[in-house]
């Protein structure tokens, strides 16, 4: 039970060391903030066991912390990503202004959500809430660019969260007067049918913002480009999977038991294949990694909120393993922009080609997460795909499944567009100079680039958690079991069998690898990419023939109808109603963090101070 | 087994039979008999019957056809692209003007004779040459493949530096890579 | 037509007094020698005064005997429907004149090609040295004291033994015992 | 261990049958074309003359390591989606991987090679490459709309996804899906011209405009290796339409008649037409394939 003291001790302690130790010695913060990071990470694995809880109580209020199969999962996401981007951070953050401020909130932001997963109370599951909102914040304005258009999107759509959410716990708190979940979802069944719907509307809200879903996304792009790209891995691939962590929780064991439940279900399946669609188009149009990859983390998200919204136990394990797959690609991704960011100092696909030759580790780390992203066998991101489909057409969602498909298949062009822009194409002269990332930012994506493709083959691995933490929900399993380690199936009995697949593969390529190249690897010999046909021109060193611009015009005219009637309208309608509303937040939020801070201290007091004659 | 005499004679005609009868042209038009060509790949003289084929890039393609007057200018690209096909490759030169300059004989700016600078394989004699000609070169052509005689590529490897140095005569401004495969 | 076409012309003489009109070649064109200092004035004169909005083309005459360039701009106008010829006469041994592709951009094309081939230097032209010919080292091609000949003769130089270049006509005419017409002869080398 | 080999020895024959049935059909799909055109035309093994001279074509330069693994890539999708479709309907001599994978899983290996083989089209650095690569994966975004609606409309009505499962029904039933669920049938049919990619969709190649596209920098054994992947690819896409909808096959001749007719409605409709643009293609496949496509899962739905 001193675990938990000990960890959040810990986190505390380092945050607060790792930043005025930058005053002392630069490698000295280093070592502290990995310490900080690690130290927590090995002693929640190793320290905490299931079902362990560790009741205590502040100012007459009871609180609850503890950790079952389902909130493990997460902590492995949270603590496991986190630990890579920490290490990979250290690289990332050499020779940059302001580390201290960086690392106090990088180890917040891990600490929060830890403390989100295992909360077992409403009280401290919204403090740790806000923490994340804050520290994320304060990254999001790190650049110190974009502050008033981005930095305030975000942390409006976060209040507007945030105040939902605790309309939800106080209502609940007026009728259980506890704040255990576990109390709230006894007493759920007994409430009158109007409250039924409010309480998950009003959560699922809150969780809705942070998983960037289609009304509440427009946050999502500004704030995941705009941050450290460190910390970006963890905001996409960790961060907002907390919403998705509220969303299952309350739609297995509240929803569930409504009968009305299935048009939430619905709607939030519609959603998030509207998100998936959307956010996959206007991720093609964009021409900057760091832009391309946030649209693209929303519509992903938006396939994972499919998945869980659907809620037969196929959808519920596709969506939680696209949630986890999710994390490996997508972090793996914006480190690997970030690596490209250090080296050459833009992420522009039309000012780097041809970085192969001198990245070609975070060439791999990208070609391997890219197809785990696409979806494509031997790959980890297959799997959840498979799933997902499967799942969507077990259960009757016939149009939806076209949705998703269209949504995954347009993917394709932007994942090539990401290879192409950084790594392929001609090798220009203005980046001979680069070289590969330093080895600490090479060696997590690489680690992780590991993980998705064991992961494609043995899925049960991280199956096996999913399927426990949905029992420990009270999730009714009514197929017993549709995977295996390596063997997944739908509930009409077909399946796929992962391993010979792997294998076959893996021969056949080796035997036509071996075929072309048969003469001899000496036998043909590298030449530039100047050496192309160009009717017989000789191209001069500084002349530029990347194909670059404009990239996926061809099939952007092809959607223009679509992008322009319908998404550009309902940006700028939706920008200009918030124009003013955010006119009015200015003046509450100021944009300065100590503010803010005020702000919630004082309502918390309050809060504390009344709360008998509040509730 | 390819190291036997006997065998290697086997693969070479084998070889030398689909060499034969696969001729990818690059469709590189450098001058007024490229209009000759669309005539002899379309229905009424029908050349892929021959197994004549286009081909779009050097990469891909067999034949060279220098289709008549070849100018200093368009000389330098073709002996990139030429350089750029992959071995074995032919050169077929296309009318008079690839003989001996032919009513361009006095121009400034035009070569007269092609095979100072490339070496050709087959001639096909006509201003312009009709597409009967045109088939009988291809013919000819694959005789000399059948027969292992078309070593144009050979001859400008061993010698590189006489057509090198006849290249670079007329040619100032010598920006190319080197050839050397 | 003819009122209009001596009108034009008084029009210029007028204005430019070394405009002398040229002689007649058909009914709707109009010849004016001008000395090259005029040129850019009146061809801007030409352009906003009297609506000959359109270059049709410019064209250089190497008068080798006289020495001299001939260059000749043609301007046409849709509402008169006739084309103005203004001549001037440069010196071959100079050949100097002053820029005009501001009034007409196209004329910068003619005026790239003019200082390539004829060696015509236009002063204020702003332009990649190079047109057409790649890496030219010879002489302007185009002047009529430039032998293409010889100077093919020289540099895409025959095969040994083939020096003579003798004409097959011959040959053929004496294989089938037919005479060759005497205009065909003194083509005939 | 016996049986593994045995496996292989399967594979292998069941490749090699699809590299000399693929080959003839490209030669006499040459053949055809040329018929129609009023030509002569080559003879129906020219393909087979032409892969042995790719063959023994030299190769002597590549742009890189991923310009090297792309005939690779290509050939593993080809090779996959021909072990994963069943050949012979009840034949126990190539069972190949058909149980191991269902028609998800097939439209996914599917877009393995052509995202690979863009890959190595992409090191080589023309621009034409990457224009023929935007350009494929934009129709592909096209075709696979009405080809996956007629696949799901098959899936919901027969509840089963697995290829197998599908040709169970249609062995149970007596009658071809074709018959029993038309609208899916023509969905899948006007996909196929997307996947064949003869005109009016040959925007990818586009010799004249684009160079011949992705494959505008291999030549000699790339060439070969991609020829080859392309040959077996389309016997397998035949052969799952025939298992689909045509009720699969006993042995080869029925098999080699009913894919033969299969590929020549897109080779037919191909020699007949000129080029679309992108747009133009994208936009052909969400019109009435799409159309065609809703009037399956409508049919399905109501007939499950």
């Amino acid at each position: 039970m001193e675990t938990y003291s000990i960890i959040f001790a810990i986190f505390l302690g380092g945050a607060v060391l790792t930043y005025f130790a930058g005053k002392l010695n630069s490698i000295l913060q280093d070592i502290l903030f990995l310490g900080s990071v690690l130290v927590p990470t090995y002693l929640f694995f190793s320290g905490v066991s299931f079902g362990s809880a560790m009741p205590f109580s502040l100012e007459g209020i009871s609180l609850l912390w503890g950790i079952d199969h389902y909130s493990w999962l997460f902590a492995l996401i949270v603590l496991g990503l986190g630990s890579l981007a920490a290490v990979y951070a250290i690289g990332y953050m050499k020779g940059k202004e302001r580390k201290g401020y960086f690392y106090f909130n990088f180890i917040l932001s891990v600490m929060s959500m830890l403390g989100i997963v295992v909360s077992q109370d409403l009280i401290s599951f919204f403090i740790f809430w806000e923490i994340m909102t804050w520290s994320s914040y304060l990254m999001v304005i790190y650049n110190g660019k974009d502050i008033q258009r981005v930095g305030i999107k975000y942390f409006v759509f976060s209040a507007i969260g945030a105040y939902a959410m605790l309309m939800g716990i106080v209502i609940v708190h007026s009728i259980t007067h506890t704040f255990f979940i576990e109390d709230m979802i006894q007493a759920y069944g007994h409430m009158s049918l109007q409250l039924q719907i409010w309480i998950p509307i009003l959560f699922l809200i809150a969780f809705a913002v942070k998983a960037a879903m289609m009304p509440l996304h427009v946050w999502a792009p500004g704030a995941y480009s705009n941050a450290p790209m460190a910390y970006t891995s963890l905001f996409s691939g960790a961060l907002s999977k907390m919403g998705v962590y509220g969303m299952v929780l309350i739609l297995v064991t509240l929803v569930s038991r409504l009968p009305q439940g299935i048009w939430f279900r619905e709607v939030l399946a519609w959603l998030g294949g509207i998100t998936a669609a959307v956010g996959t188009l206007w991720a093609i149009k964009q021409d900057d990694a760091k832009k391309l990859l946030a649209y693209s983390s929303v519509a992903q998200l938006g396939y994972i909120i499919t998945g869980v919204a659907i809620g037969t136990e196929l959808g519920m394990l596709a969506g939680l393993f696209l949630a986890v797959m999710h994390a490996l690609f997508k972090g793996t991704l914006f480190m690997a922009v970030g690596a490209i960011e250090k080296q050459t100092g833009t992420t522009n696909f039309t000012e780097i080609t041809g970085l192969i030759r001198k990245m070609p580790w975070t060439f791999l780390a990208s070609l391997m997460s890219i197809i785990a992203l696409a979806g494509i066998p031997p790959l980890g991101g297959f799997v959840g795909k498979w799933m997902l489909y499967e799942s969507l057409i077990t259960s009757d969602h016939y149009l939806l499944v076209i949705l998703i498909f269209f949504a995954s298949t347009a993917g394709f062009l932007y994942c090539y567009k990401f290879l192409f822009g950084f790594f392929l194409g001609q090798e220009e002269k203005e980046w001979e100079h680069v070289k590969e990332a330093p080895a600490t930012m090479v060696v997590p994506m690489i680690l992780m680039s590991v993980f998705m493709f064991v992961l494609g083959t043995f899925p049960g691995i991280i199956l096996k958690p999913i399927n426990n933490g949905l029992m420990d929900l009270g999730f009714v399993d009514s197929y017993k079991h549709l995977w295996e380690t390596s063997v997944i199936f739908n509930n009409w009995g077909d399946h796929v069998i992962l391993q010979p697949i792997l294998y076959s593969i893996i021969a056949i390529f080796l035997f036509f690898l071996i075929l072309v190249v048969w003469k001899g690897y000496k036998g043909t010999r590298y030449v530039t990419t100047k050496d192309i046909s160009t009717s017989g021109e000789v191209p001069k060193e500084d002349e530029n023939l990347t194909f670059s611009v404009g990239f996926t015009q061809p099939f952007l005219r092809a959607v223009a109808p679509v992008m322009r009637r319908q998404i550009d309208k309902y940006y700028t309608e939706f920008a200009k109603g918030l124009e003013g509303l955010f006119e009015f937040m200015r003046r509450i939020y100021t944009g300065n963090a100590q503010t803010y801070a005020l702000y919630v201290v004082v309502f918390v007091v309050i809060v504390l101070l009344f709360k008998d004659v509040l509730f | 087994m390819v190291n036997d005499k006997h065998s290697q004679k086997i693969v070479d005609f084998i070889q030398n039979w689909s060499r034969k009868h696969s001729i990818w042209v690059l469709a590189y038009g450098t001058g007024c008999g490229a209009i000759e060509i669309p005539p002899t790949m379309t229905s009424r003289y029908d050349a892929e019957r021959l197994g004549v084929r286009g081909a779009a890039t050097p990469r891909q393609a067999d034949v060279l056809m220098i289709t008549g007057y070849l100018t200093v200018k368009t000389l330098k690209r073709v002996i990139r692209v030429y350089e750029q096909m992959q071995d074995p490759k032919y050169v077929i030169g296309f009318g008079s003007c690839t003989i001996n300059g032919g009513m361009y004989y006095d121009s400034y700016n035009t070569i007269n004779v092609l095979d100072k600078y490339l070496p050709v394989d087959v001639y096909i004699n006509g201003c312009m040459p009709r597409p009967e000609a045109v088939l009988s070169g291809f013919a000819q052509l694959q005789k000399r493949i059948a027969e292992g005689r078309a070593d144009g590529a050979t001859q400008y490897k061993e010698n590189l530096e006489w057509y090198r140095a006849n290249q670079k005569r007329i040619i100032p401004n010598w920006v190319m890579p080197e050839y050397n495969w | 037509m003819k009122e209009l076409k001596e009108n034009i012309i008084q029009r210029l003489k007028t204005n430019f007094a070394d405009a002398v009109a040229g002689s007649e070649f058909s009914y709707n064109r109009v010849d004016v020698h001008v000395k090259k200092e005029t040129i850019p004035s009146i061809l801007f004169y030409l352009k906003e005064e009297m609506g000959y909005v359109h270059l049709s083309h410019i064209s250089c005459v190497d008068w080798l005997e006289e020495g001299e360039f001939e260059l000749v701009f043609i301007v046409w106008s849709p509402v008169d429907k006739v084309k103005v010829f203004v001549k001037t006469r440069l010196d071959r041994e100079n050949p100097v004149l002053e820029n005009i592709d501001m009034i007409w951009r196209q004329a910068n094309t003619y005026e790239r090609e003019f200082r390539e081939m004829f060696g015509i230097q236009f002063t204020g032209l702003v332009a990649p040295d190079e047109f057409i010919l790649e890496d030219w080292q010879g002489p302007p091609p185009f002047r009529r004291d430039f032998d293409t000949a010889e100077y093919a003769k020289k540099t895409f130089w025959n095969r040994p033994g083939r020096e003579d270049a003798q004409d097959v006509r011959e040959t053929i005419s004496g294989r089938d015992g037919e005479e060759i017409p005497d205009f065909a002869k003194k083509y005939s080398r | 261990m016996e049986e593994v080999l045995y496996n292989i020895l399967g594979a292998v024959v069941t490749f090699i049958v699809a590299f000399v049935v693929g080959m003839t059909y490209g030669g006499l799909t040459r053949k055809i074309t040329a018929r129609v055109q009023n030509r002569k035309g080559p003879p129906f093994y020219q393909n087979f003359i032409d892969a042995f001279k790719l063959a023994s074509k030299k190769t002597a330069i590549h742009h890189g390591v991923m310009h090297l693994m792309g005939p690779a890539f290509l050939m593993v999708t080809s090779v996959m989606t021909l072990l994963i479709v069943p050949v012979l309907a009840g034949n126990n001599w190539f069972p190949n991987l058909n149980f191991h994978g269902d028609l998800i899983f097939l439209l996914y290996i599917m877009t393995f090679g052509p995202l690979g083989m863009a890959l190595g089209a992409g090191q080589t650095g023309n621009p034409n490459s990457a224009i023929g690569v935007t350009r494929g994966l934009s129709q592909m975004v096209g075709f696979e709309i009405p080809w996956v609606m007629s696949l799901v409309a098959l899936m919901i009505q027969y509840h089963t996804t697995s290829i197998t499962g599908l040709m169970e029904v249609q062995a149970q039933s007596g009658t071809w899906l074709m018959l029993s669920s038309p609208f899916a049938f023509i969905a899948a049919v006007m996909a196929m011209f997307g996947m064949f990619r003869y005109s009016p969709f040959d925007i990818v190649g586009a010799p004249t405009e684009l160079a011949s596209g992705p494959v505008s920098e291999n030549g000699g054994k790339f060439l070969f290796v991609m020829m080859s992947a392309g040959s077996v690819f389309t016997f397998a896409k035949l052969t799952l339409y025939v298992d689909l909808f045509m009720g699969g096959a006993s042995n080869l001749v029925v098999l080699l008649i009913k894919t033969f007719l299969l590929y020549m409605i897109p080779v037919l409709y191909g020699v007949t037409s000129p080029r679309y643009r992108t747009e133009q293609a994208v936009r052909w496949f969400w019109g009435w394939p799409t159309f065609f496509g809703f009037l399956a899962i409508i049919q399905a739905v109501i007939l499950k």
